[in-house]
């Protein structure tokens, strides 16, 4: 209860560094696992990727304008 | 009173302080440095400013309503303040503020009441505070931001990296021994929770940093998210003397194999599985590696782009801007210019190294024990400073030997390291508070 | 306590249960439906991770800081918890929560000053739902943002389709009559406002039913919004056997006359008339329709073009963000897993179902009354689900015949369908609360 | 006051279908004689329209750079 | 009571009251200006609005929590309130609200208490106004935003065109004494700070008028905002009159010299130096500009792009939406439609015309004085209003000189008057609060 | 303590428009002692300017869409 301040923060090294090395071992191994697992079933997934979203689809009206202008500009530039 | 003297007394020059002045320069020097000298501009250049701001003497811009009220009020209210309080009249201000502190809720509404019928209301600075750190919601969007931007392909490709993610965090906790000892032999006084949050300074992660120290350290924000940003500007300097020291040029010439490509479900999986293991393992960890994996998880799987474009644009943007301005409101001299805050520079800059050199000697390890080669500069990187650190492994590398491009490997240790240091954070919320 | 067993007991898998173990494969199966099968993502992607949030064993991400002390608490806070409150120290925490909520204002003042002085805060999904959802903002400025991106264009062309909007809200009401009838029987147990809360799902409409519902149901308001977005995705699968049910072949063929071109001054009145006619007739939805007005003048004045542009992206999507993670944090098991639910998705579908009859119904009443051909199909697009039932309505139609281009013509009714819930909305606020 | 729930229930199908359907009733009257009145005012409105605002007068920098880019790539593509 | 019966008595046609058409006629005026005659619409549309949605009769949506019950709560409820209050039952709904405002914070607390569980929140409008507008917030992030599009390199070039900016300020103070005046020959009703309030209007600035009547004069803030809304809308209309009135035709063809090139250096350091300046001098000022400093140094630092492009686009327009619907909240008859309205009108104009001929005097003034010619009409555009006033300045130059073009020069006096209102905005808040 | 209010608010034009002037007087003086000591020390601060920070550096993935398009679009109007 009354440990040194020092004591405190040994222990909190011990089990705090103990704690990531342990966290991010079994993340390694779980994502290996998962890598394999999804290897085989990731073709339903990907399936679906051509499908654009509506928020990706919508082109922004200010580069539209900017494509129709650079062309405009371009045919009078090659016109003159 | 004479208008004229009205103005003089609430003027700044008649109020100014040593201390202010100090404050001041210090701003200053960090709108430098991030200007001129382009450390982490995205930060530096709010909390610099957010430091002038807070230090306008007279302002009490980064002041709760009633500490503006002890400090500017006019005799009488400062009397019915010490009455409420129950305390003499004339008591000084600070006597004041920390009896309000410590007051029964009944008191602290009638002071509320007091201080707001006299026209004083929380400081702006105070205000953005309040609802950008003391909340906690700020470092939580920008880490959902961060995840938005992050890429797990290199991680993914070569899982192993995360243990030099790992790795590298053990700077974090040699630091907080280092500090618990300054205040063993009373050079600093830090106690188990200011040492815990002064070691975050070595995750190298700025949202981590100022999240952890909201929780257990606020009195040393200012220092700690200061110390943070500059290091993480510094990586280029602090990194490869150590990296040098720590390996020999043959290791540094290794050339790592190229990594496989990554499937759209592996992408989208890994912060799910992330999450699971935080709920299972850490859950104090949630808050800060939950926002992480939910940016990603948007990021990833392409259905809501609107959504993650948000989360890495404007949000992200607009969080930065208040969470800068409100770090800054830390930068005042009653809570920066203490001896404490010398020893919180001197502790980041040795956790910075200290990280390194284990993500390195870690890495050396890994090479020596697997088949295929992994080149000990990319353990440099798990400190995280993405993606600082690794664009500095890809150089010391190309210095050893000219085809040896080690930018996407050490990508993966890199963000390892932010995983890391939440979970340190995780591991010190738990166990300190 | 040990370090060690501290980390045990305050991980997840220490506290895990049953209940949390089934929300997070519901939250995952949400995750899967939005993400791989293309189910409303923008809503189900936040939702279903607020739910994974909101089940992380330990953290109590969606709990108040009262119910985070009394989960997390040590025994000494526990019982000074006890002794405010005025009942025996061990008592259970449930118990604790229910008398601080009925406590008079000063015992919660004290309750408050002792949760926080012992370091606990409000859980980061509690604090969004407080702010997002509670406030009743999220779902208006979501509102705002639909106005912005709504063409009222065919509805004014073709006003009379308004009445097929107003016609598919019969599944509103069929449906509160519902949930009564399975009370009445005691089958379920909902009280007249749940019952009115549950109808909204047939309104087809994500931000009215969660308005709506966080007004009249809170405690329903998972399960509600989840149904509401769910079957919104199914409108392709419930729509069309309803659809070819209620029709004959002729007149699926139906061809519309073309819309007329409206003026730009037609659509800058509308919206003000129509919040007129709401402040005049039913104040009660006056935030919901004036909201809704406001985003869509913008949009359509022409001369703030910059405000109009961020309520339909960067604040429509930041406000979505937040709103799908405040519901997600609505998925707990105390209140998700109950007998309750199931009989809000079975009524939430027979909902949808009675609207879409409704709509058709109207539409061959006003094909036989009106001089100009109506295609029965449009009404059925009158219970909203904007766009994707229009487009439901649009393939119906060219299936009976290749010729029938119905999109334009169902736009009318399908946005007519959005007032038409708001409306009734309105009346439920007004009658039930 | 005492009233079954069902009958409370038949009560607000009644009164808020009758509501909904007396609302939107409303607005096509008013639609149609609003749609009437403002055909023969509107000239007014629409003659301000050509008046771009400041917000939409502004072109974002990086599309004008696109514009620019966009020339400029093509000029030496076709000089070439 | 009878459902049909409750509809009718919550509609609003049950509930209008004449004040409401009259302030609903206003609210529709201000729209027209705003879209039809292009009066600062980014401002006007969404306060007509938000002024069209506070007289929604029977909606309450600008009333707080205690003044919708007062307003729509049943006699139980009232007669509780009543009883806390202590005050005899059946009192007015003005009567309890002014008691609760002056109630001690225990008995607020608990009529806070009655009127929530009775379930009365408060109103949408009065929640943005809340956050917005009492907090201080909006006005400053909008003043932020507008330091990221000011540009002080004509101010930079020629830094004697600050006291332009400077002298037109009289029409800010001479305003305050014209309002004074009013009050003490008995024609209306301000007190000092309602009258510094008034006053600012003549600033020409927006967000610096609301920021200041939010902090001296709340009651009188819609007719102020939109005062100034409206006149910066018309100095097209106010300037020419005056300033060819006060011009010879041969100085208004004065042609200037072309300005230097500024560097980035001097665009860098110069917000820096006005925010020391206003740290050491009127700290009261701090606030506004700081805000707007840091907005602007953010902007030509050139190392943050990201945080000054959302600092001038997201931000500034999501702010505006919800600061133009809060100051709309406050265009209720019981304040706005007063005697007093009609003076902050007619005082307003006063003060823009005054300000016009003290910019235009100095400028001749300093023409006369100066080695270098300065043409007095760019003194009208210290009245700030950017960028309107200085582009009446050029065209009414180019009347008198095709060949003199003012636009650049003019834009110093320009922004030196945003400069010069927020300082006189500073002394008045230390002055008279 | 007692004065009229028309005092007050001359004493508030006095203050207040004196405050005005010797404040933005005192600021053209301190703007002009800057730009004549920044003139000489500037050439560091403009050392940096090319170095592009990594926000200016991306470009609008949109923009860069547009780019493309809008060469694309050219090439095969000036084709055929
Ligand atoms: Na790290
Ligand atoms: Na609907
Ligand atoms: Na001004």
């Amino acid at each position: 209860m009354t440990q040194s301040l020092m004591t405190q923060g040994l222990e909190l090294m011990l089990y705090g560094m103990g704690s990531v090395l342990v966290f991010l071992s079994l993340l390694v191994v779980l994502t290996r696992l998962m890598s394999a697992l999804v290897g085989q079933t990731s073709t339903e997934l990907s399936a679906t990727e051509p499908q654009a979203t509506p928020a990706n689809r919508e082109v922004d009206p200010r580069t539209l304008a900017a494509i129709t202008a650079a062309i405009h500009l371009h045919r009078r530039s090659s016109e003159s | 009173m004479d208008p004229i003297i009205s103005l003089w007394v609430a003027s700044g020059l008649a109020q100014i302080s040593l201390g202010q002045l100090v404050m001041v320069s210090i701003s200053l020097l960090l709108l430098y440095l991030a200007i001129a000298r382009n450390f982490e501009p995205l930060l530096l250049v709010p909390i610099g400013f957010g430091g002038l701001l807070a230090n306008v003497p007279g302002a009490g811009l980064a002041l709760s309503a009633m500490e503006r009220a002890t400090l500017l009020g006019d005799i009488e209210l400062l009397t019915s303040l010490s009455a409420v309080l129950g305390v003499a009249a004339g008591s000084p201000g600070d006597v004041l503020v920390s009896l309000y502190q410590q007051a029964d809720p009944s008191a602290r509404a009638s002071v509320d009441a007091l201080v707001s019928a006299a026209g004083y209301g929380h400081g702006m600075l105070y205000s953005f505070y309040q609802v950008s750190i003391a909340s906690g919601i700020a470092p939580l969007v920008i880490f959902m931001g961060v995840g938005a931007m992050t890429d797990f392909g290199p991680l993914l490709a070569n899982p192993r990296t995360l243990l030099l993610g790992a790795a590298a965090q053990f700077g974090i906790f040699a630091t907080v021994l280092g500090a618990l000892a300054l205040s063993q032999y009373g050079l600093m006084d830090f106690t188990l929770a200011d040492a815990a949050a002064i070691g975050i300074i070595g995750g190298a992660d700025g949202p981590t940093a100022i999240y952890v120290s909201s929780i257990l350290a606020p009195d040393l924000l200012g220092a700690i998210a200061v110390a943070a940003y500059s290091y993480m500007a510094l990586v280029p300097l602090i990194q490869p003397p150590i990296m040098h020291a720590l390996t020999t040029e043959a290791e540094r010439g290794i050339e790592m194999r190229q990594l496989r490509t990554v499937t759209r479900a592996e992408r989208i999986f890994f912060p799910l599985l992330l999450l699971i293991l935080v709920a299972l393992l850490l859950p104090s960890a949630a808050p800060l590696l939950g926002m992480f994996c939910f940016g990603n998880l948007m990021q990833e799987c392409g259905v809501v782009d609107r959504l993650s474009d948000t989360a890495r644009n404007a949000l992200i943007n607009i969080t930065t801007l208040f969470l800068g301005l409100s770090v800054g409101s830390k930068l005042v001299a009653d809570k920066f210019l203490d001896v404490n805050t010398l020893g919180i520079l001197g502790l980041g800059v040795v956790a910075f190294a200290i990280g390194t050199a284990s993500g390195v000697l870690m890495g050396r390890v890994m090479n020596r024990l697997s088949s295929t080669p992994i080149n000990p500069l990319i353990g440099a990187a798990g400190v995280s400073a993405v993606p600082m650190a690794a664009r500095v492994a890809n150089r010391v590398g190309l210095q050893a030997n000219p085809q040896n491009y080690l930018l996407m490997h050490a990508m993966g240790p890199n963000v390892a390291g932010v995983i890391g240091s939440a979970v340190a954070a995780g591991v010190m919320i738990a166990l300190v508070r």
